[in-house]
């Protein structure tokens, strides 16, 4: 893992802060200006699947978790912040706040079943109860079937905040998305984190120290959805509807392709790996060739040869190293 | 007579880390040795790269003529050597009695069914049960036990007595004894030093990767000082 | 006429055959998942498309060299299996020491292009196959018609599964297998060639898939999109049965066919999905699957 | 007279499923429908050239929506057409409308596109549910088949599709006996064809699409349903899903569909010119891509700009006179009106040529197929 | 100091015990009836032929196994339905018969992720890592303790064998236990690591109960003031070494007849 405290205790540390404080600022400018070279909605779109894919990174990276059932959290949020907001006129932030809700519990009764069981098990079992939460928005009445919920209102952002302007959109939408990073970074860095690795690296090992495994694994699970569902919440907002391809488990598919594309538990890989995707399909969409099969390559090429993803690859490289990078897994 | 098998100047590398640096080592036909050392000197490795396990490696290795340098991994046993691992390798999924049947039989000479229940009792009473039910103990028999059907003629034996009650370890003395009157070439690493006195006809002392020093059993007591000397025995 | 819950009991006796058929299919692929995960600990995702590519087989030998049903049932799963043995010597073999979850993720990829390749070749509504004249027709049970195809699927697929489970369970090649999941080096240096095996292992694997397949050409669509819809399901069946259970496997997707079957008459609205209820009450119960073994 | 031409040209978005599963549907084949429609033209309108192009949304609707406010806002595209799947259809209608520019929909179901979620700049053309509804239900009582049996696949698209046929059905004094829902992808019907089978109706009613519907056709010929003399009708199946099930399969089978290749020699004539260049036989959405991008340029070259709202005013007020929309016009709520045509699959030894599919049963004037524009719950009609 | 060992030795306090305790798996009785008690400020040995049940008596005392009947007191609580995390949070610590390290993590690391449970440090998701530092006083104590000082910033799983095993043991003293079940800790260490675990073993007992599987005889002359001998599940001898190692059945059963001290 290349998270930054364990390069903090390393020699090169001082090389490393240096060189990451310059990404970091240098990543923040290409953000701020972004919308006036970029699409902005283009740009909204790549920073909710950026956040996307780091939540989803969250329990993978940092828990091992493999979850193919993150759609749920993703798709169910979208449903419940553009219900919230088109049908009960509830205020953006308001709407954004349910969704979010609403995809913590979904983890925490997602999360209840899945957690007992490891690796395999635990990815088969996310994904058949994500096919049940599909079905369900599929029947329920409130997302309007195949339809699913359309034109909804984007409204004022606490009131004032019109967000019907694409600008103030992109700058509210980057505003979640370094939020959303920031918890990330926050909670894998923290005492409780700590534990969440130490339990990966030899789970009988902590309980035998008293821990809870399940418990904790539990709390990565929820945090994860949650923040799945900040990402989904937005993107309804941003495109103004809320329909089943959300909650397929294809998009499940893809989430773990921009992860696994931009570096499992890299910090900031899956903001690439998610770039990449999202650029790669718009781009293909007009292109001849067709999608489904350039992204099954894409999956079996990174598997085979690019394991680590971009940034992993990148961290590992000799440049990498001597920037004072770890990528260790 | 020509030694059975014949290692010169062998290296072995696990990745980057250069772990066996030159090891010289003969054993003769009928031989017992011991190769005896610290935790980390690299016994295991010997013994893995004797094998073929770990593949990167340099040096000769010959074993009753032929070069075994080029022979395929899963060609080694029908060479004749047999290989007990340190970490045993029971199989969990398989019944006592599978895995003890598992290993081809590669040459006529081998122990009967019979004669190893006979000898290991505990086998023969839990061998419907899973291989890995098995105690530490019962699994490390399980792990000699399965060898001695196979009919091979060199035993690589890693650390046989690990975690055994001494009777059980007297036991597996007695055994390896047997298989030696029968004519049995075996090479034991071992870190029990008064196990291995009483059963070696020779001892290669290891220590970063190389053999330091090699005697005959005869020589054990004026050898004592430096073995307590880099063995702490 | 005597009735349970309000359905005929004739009638129900109907359903409980169809959700026997039914099971047939799943057995016979949750058996192939069941074994590639057991010795290879590779979740095979391309298990759907496998299933896809024995049907497409079947029908490309038919339209393009005439070679027809019987034949197509040996000669489309040694196909595939053969393929699946090329997969897993050029690409999965390189997995094994990896996390499982890479296996699961470069089949997944796999599936995704052999289906979009069929997609953009074949469209997705699908192509015909007939049923073979020496099973077309049907009997009337008294209860019900049943196809006389039908029939022979489930004969067909009980002798396949029963004779797959013998192999694996009771012979020495079988014990080969099961140790060298678990420690494939150490098999080797007892003296057996174990890459060779697990690349049977695969092919054998994707070659049941397939035969399920061309077991299904006559009676679903032959489309690119029969193995994706049906894969999630079998699946769940494995995970109810607990996985790397082989036994489990077969006896669970019958069962679960049953009650599917029988969820289509009470209450069809949650036929697709009682299967994954089931699975998570089996899992509250037994986290191991039914006949898991504890992990 | 052509600066009324934005930017020098008029170019035409194709926005289909090109890759999953409805692409048998439109697809590619509709791209060159409307390349088809382009050089028929001339290739050029108000001696402006005129451009296609295309992208595969892959049924997601957030790609859709992104592709087109980039088509519109950055790369000068005109109007946007076919649209596959209610859900792409609905957003980017929504987009055209807050736009302010031409959608023309040929490739989605759903009523609401011109009832509540209509739009001054859209359109709706090659059918809709109620359509299907009319034709297959209404059309098929009247000939006999009165008494109905729904095989409904579980979500909002088949609840619809039943209910609309079932107001047919009665109206045209037929009964409905029984319905039963099925799962979305469901592989095996016979369960649900056994209760059908049981239920003594005349007519099976297929209230889903694609390859439930192949699926559930092709076991009710295994179970021997056709053979007993029930009926099956599919309410939303096109010549190209015919083709995909065979005849052996699919005979007898009842459809409604917008056109027909083998109906006439106009429509004859255009379809051997569509296989030429793709290896099909046009079902009504390829036609209807054919006819909406036909109709678009007529209106620019009336209009003599290729402004919106000038554009849009003529779309409503020209009548529909080609291969696909004979007769046709369109509503204020932006409804294309056409006849359809109830269909009945041939037995192979019927069938003459490859692709000779059908029996024309009946035609459902257009008036009756369609909505009334003033009852649709459209708010631009007054 | 002399006044509490006094105490202790006029009244040893039964920390850990189990009655009846037994164990079946599938028709095997793996144990059988075992009643044993562990006093404070000892350490008792479990030793006995292998297949004895001596890890699966650890596993029911440390719950990661159910006993199919008997019960389980520890400090007067009755831990018999306790699950496995919770027994271990009342003091009660087992080391792995399979060396336990976090691999990846720093030696200071495996130390300080024990450390965070007792100082509810473990589930804070909101402050930095930097509020471990906390911890560093205490877990380099604990180190030196045990001399692993040198290795602190070492990755755990570059340590030998027997390093390893000490550092499992430090953390384990991390959580400043009542009552410490090591298995079989000094199985396959090296001579020099036997004498420092054996030396860090006896120190911890001064004020703790230990009950460790050892094979090792030396060791458990040396340092075990209770021998219980366990033998097809159920026990043969108890008492001190000397005691034990002269009963005829230990020797056949267990030792054989060769000379031990
Ligand atoms: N798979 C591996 N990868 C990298 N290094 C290894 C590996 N296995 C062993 N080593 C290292 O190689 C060295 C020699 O190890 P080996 O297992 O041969 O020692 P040993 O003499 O058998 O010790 P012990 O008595 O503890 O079994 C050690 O430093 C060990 O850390
Ligand atoms: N999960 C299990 N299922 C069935 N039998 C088991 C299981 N665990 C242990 N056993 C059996 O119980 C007996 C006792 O095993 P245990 O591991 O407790 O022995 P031990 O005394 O620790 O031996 P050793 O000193 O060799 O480690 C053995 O015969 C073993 O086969
Ligand atoms: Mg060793
Ligand atoms: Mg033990």
């Amino acid at each position: 893992m290349a998270d930054i405290t364990e390069i903090i205790r390393t020699e090169k540390s001082r090389t490393a802060l240096s060189v990451q404080a310059g990404f970091l600022i240098i990543g923040l400018l290409v953000l701020l200006l972004a919308p006036f070279f970029f699409y902005p909605i283009f740009l909204m779109k790549l920073l909710c699947f950026a956040l996307f894919a780091c939540a989803f990174n969250l329990l993978l990276g940092y828990t091992g978790l493999l979850s193919f059932g993150h759609a749920t959290f993703f798709g169910g949020a979208a449903y419940f912040t553009a219900y919230t907001v088109k049908s009960w006129g509830f205020p953006p932030e308001l709407g954004i706040l349910v969704g979010v809700a609403g995809a913590a519990f979904l983890g925490l009764v997602m999360g209840f079943f899945a957690i007992r069981r490891q690796g395999i098990y635990f990815a088969m079992i996310t994904l058949a109860l994500s096919q049940m939460f599909f079905f369900f928005c599929l029947q329920a009445k409130f997302t309007e079937g195949e339809d699913g919920i359309q034109s909804v209102p984007r409204g004022y952002l606490f009131g004032f905040i019109d967000l019907n302007n694409s600008t103030n959109m992109y700058y509210f939408v980057l505003a979640v998305f370094l939020i959303g990073l920031l918890i990330i970074w926050r909670f894998i860095n923290s005492p409780f984190g700590m534990i969440l690795k130490s339990i990966r690296e030899n789970e009988q090992r902590s309980i035998s120290l008293g821990y809870s495994v399940a418990r904790y694994k539990l709390g990565a699970f929820v945090m994860s959805a949650a923040l799945a569902g900040l990402a989904g919440s937005v993107k309804s907002l941003v495109f103004q509807f809320a329909t089943l391809t959300d909650v397929a488990w294809q998009m499940s598919g893809e989430v773990i392709l921009m992860t696994l594309l931009g570096g499992i538990g890299t910090l900031i890989g899956p903001v690439f790996g998610a770039g990449l995707v999202v650029t790669l399909e718009n781009y293909l969409a007009t292109s001849e060739f067709p999608v489904t099969i350039v992204t099954g390559v894409v999956f079996m090429i990174c598997v085979l040869i690019f394991r680590r993803g971009i940034i992993g690859e990148f961290y590992a490289s000799r440049l990498g190293r001597k920037l004072g990078f770890v990528y260790r897994r | 007579m020509a030694p059975l098998l014949e290692v010169q100047g062998l290296n072995a590398w696990y990745g980057e880390s250069h772990i066996l640096h030159g090891i010289d080592m003969t054993v003769g036909e009928g031989e017992m040795i011991t190769i005896l050392g610290r935790n980390g000197v690299g016994k295991t490795t010997t013994l893995r790269t004797i094998t073929g396990i770990v593949r990167a490696r340099k040096g000769k290795i010959s074993f009753a003529g032929t070069d075994m340098m080029h022979v395929p991994l899963h060609k080694t046993a029908h060479k004749g050597i047999g290989f007990v691992p340190e970490e045993r390798g029971i199989f969990a999924t398989l019944t006592v009695s599978e895995n003890l049947m598992l290993p081809p039989v590669v040459a006529p000479g081998g122990m009967t069914l019979d004669e190893i229940y006979e000898l290991f009792p505990n086998l023969y009473e839990r061998r419907t049960s899973s291989g890995t039910k098995l105690s530490g103990g019962e699994q490390q028999m399980l792990a000699i036990a399965r060898i001695l059907r196979t009919g091979v003629r060199l035993l690589l034996l890693d650390e046989p007595t690990e975690g055994l009650a001494p009777v059980i370890v007297q036991r597996i003395g007695e055994v390896l004894k047997t298989l030696k009157e029968r004519g049995m070439t075996i090479v034991l690493v071992e870190q029990n030093f008064r196990f291995a006195s009483r059963i070696a006809d020779r001892f290669y002392l290891m220590d970063h990767g190389q053999m330091v020093s090699e005697f005959p059993v005869g020589e054990l007591p004026q050898r004592m000082d430096m073995l307590h000397k880099v063995l702490g025995v | 006429m005597t009735m349970i819950f309000g359905i005929p009991l004739q009638a129900l006796f109907g359903q409980l055959l169809i959700g026997l058929i039914n099971g047939s299919f799943y057995a016979l692929l949750s058996l192939g998942l069941a074994i590639i995960f057991g010795l290879l600990r590779v979740i095979n995702f391309a298990h759907g498309a496998q299933y896809m590519l024995g049907a497409f087989v079947a029908y490309l030998l038919l339209n393009y060299l005439g070679i027809g049903y019987w034949p197509s049932l040996i000669l489309a799963p040694v196909i595939v299996g053969l393929a699946g043995a090329v997969i897993e010597r050029l690409f999965l073999r390189r997995l094994y020491d990896l996390d499982p979850l890479y296996g699961l993720l470069f089949t997944f990829g796999l599936a995704l292009a052999v289906e979009g390749t069929f997609r953009y070749l074949y469209g997705s509504s699908g192509q015909p196959y007939a049923t073979p004249p020496a099973l077309a027709g049907g009997v009337n049970l008294g209860f019900m018609f049943l196809p006389i195809y039908r029939g022979w699927v489930v004969v067909v697929s009980l002798v396949v599964c029963i004779g797959t489970w013998l192999l694996i369970e009771k012979t020495k090649l079988g014990a080969y297998l099961r140790s060298a999941t678990e420690n494939a080096t150490l098999v080797q240096v007892f003296g057996v060639n174990v890459p060779v095996l697990l690349t049977l292992t695969y092919a054998l694997g994707a070659g049941l898939a397939a035969f399920a397949g061309v077991l299904a050409a006559p009676i679903y669509q032959v489309s690119p999109l029969m193995g994706s819809n049906m894969i999630i399901v079998v699946f769940a069946v494995v995970v109810v049965g607990g996985m790397g259970s082989i036994m489990g496997a077969i006896i669970t997707g019958y069962v679960l066919g049953i009650a599917e079957g029988l969820t289509k008459v009470f209450y069809p609205e949650a036929s697709n999905i009682v299967i994954f209820v089931i699975m998570a009450i089996v899992l509250l119960i037994r986290p191991a699957g039914l006949f898991g073994r504890d992990a | 007279q052509s600066a009324a031409i934005s930017d020098g040209k008029v170019k035409i978005g194709i926005l289909n499923d090109q890759s999953g599963v409805y692409a048998d549907f439109g697809g590619k084949s509709s791209v060159e429908a409307a390349k088809m429609a382009v050089e028929d033209f001339g290739g050029k309108v108000l001696d402006m050239p005129v451009e296609i192009v295309n992208a595969d949304h892959q049924n997601k609707p957030d790609i859709a929506s992104n592709i087109a406010r980039q088509w519109y806002d950055t790369e000068q595209v005109d109007a946007i057409m076919e649209l596959t799947t209610s859900s792409v259809a609905l957003a980017v209608q929504a987009i055209a409308k807050e736009k302010k520019r031409i959608d023309i929909v040929t490739g989605a179901a759903t009523t609401d596109l011109t009832g509540k979620a209509c739009s001054p700049y859209g359109f709706h053309w090659a059918y809709d549910t109620h359509a299907l509804a009319v034709g297959t239900g209404g059309a098929l009582v009247k000939q006999g088949g009165d008494s109905w049996f729904f095989l409904t696949a579980d979500y909002a698209f088949g609840y619809s599709l039943e209910q609309q046929t079932t107001d047919y059905v009665k109206a045209s004094g037929g009964t409905v006996v029984g319905s039963v829902r099925h799962p979305l992808s469901t592989q095996d019907f016979s369960s649900f064809l056994l209760q059908a089978q049981s239920s003594g109706a005349k007519v099976i009613g297929l209230a889903n699409a694609g390859l439930d519907t192949s699926n559930a056709i092709k076991q009710a010929s295994e179970f021997g349903i056709t053979q007993g003399g029930q009926h099956l009708a599919a309410l939303l199946f096109t010549l190209a899903e015919v083709h995909g099930l065979g005849m052996e399969a699919a005979q007898g089978l009842t459809l409604t569909e917008g056109y027909y290749w083998n109906r006439d020699d106009q429509s004859r004539e255009f379809a051997k010119k569509f296989f030429a260049r793709t290896g099909k036989m046009p079902n009504m959405i390829h036609a209807g891509t054919y006819s909406a991008v036909t109709q678009y340029l007529k209106a620019i070259q009336k209009a003599g700009t290729d402004e919106t709202e000038a554009v849009a005013k003529l779309l409503h007020e020209m009548p529909v006179d080609d291969v696909f929309g004979r007769g046709g016009t369109v509503g204020p709520n932006g409804r294309m009106i056409h006849d359809m045509y109830l269909l009945q699959v041939k037995k192979p030894s019927e069938s003459k040529e490859p692709w000779d599919y059908f029996n024309v049963l009946a035609t459902i004037p257009g008036k009756e197929a369609y909505i009334d524009p003033a009852k649709s719950g459209c708010d631009l009609v007054k | 100091m002399a006044v509490s060992a006094l105490e202790t030795q006029a009244k040893p306090r039964v920390v850990l015990s189990a009655r009846g305790l037994q164990r079946d798996f599938g028709g095997f009785t793996a144990v059988k009836n075992v009643d044993l008690d562990v006093h404070d400020a000892s350490v008792h040995a479990l030793i006995g032929p292998n297949g004895a049940g001596k890890t699966t008596v650890f596993n029911l005392l440390t719950k990661f196994l159910q006993p199919t009947s008997g019960t389980i007191t520890l400090m007067g609580t009755d831990i018999t339905r306790t699950p496995p995390d919770r027994v271990a949070r009342m003091g009660l610590v087992r080391s792995f018969q399979i060396s336990a390290v976090f691999p990846h993590l720093s030696v200071l690391d495996n130390i300080r992720v024990a450390l965070q449970r007792p100082n509810n440090l473990s589930t804070q998701f909101w402050r930095p890592l930097s509020a471990l530092d906390s911890l560093n006083d205490r877990a380099e104590q604990l180190l030196a303790s045990v001399g692993l000082s040198k290795e602190r910033d070492h990755i755990a799983a570059d340590l030998s064998y027997g390093r390893k095993r000490v550092l499992e043991i430090a953390t384990t003293l991390a959580l400043d236990p009542k009552v410490l079940l090591l298995d079989e800790p000094m199985a396959g260490m090296g001579q020099e690591d036997v004498s420092v675990v054996s030396a860090i073993i006896r120190d911890v007992a001064r004020d703790r109960a230990v009950l460790m599987v050892e094979h090792n005889l030396s060791v458990v002359a040396n340092i075990c003031q209770h021998v219980t001998v366990l033998q097809r599940g159920e026990i043969l001898a108890e008492g001190d070494y000397v005691t034990v190692s002269q009963d005829e059945r230990v020797r056949q059963a267990y030792m054989g007849t060769e000379e031990h001290h």
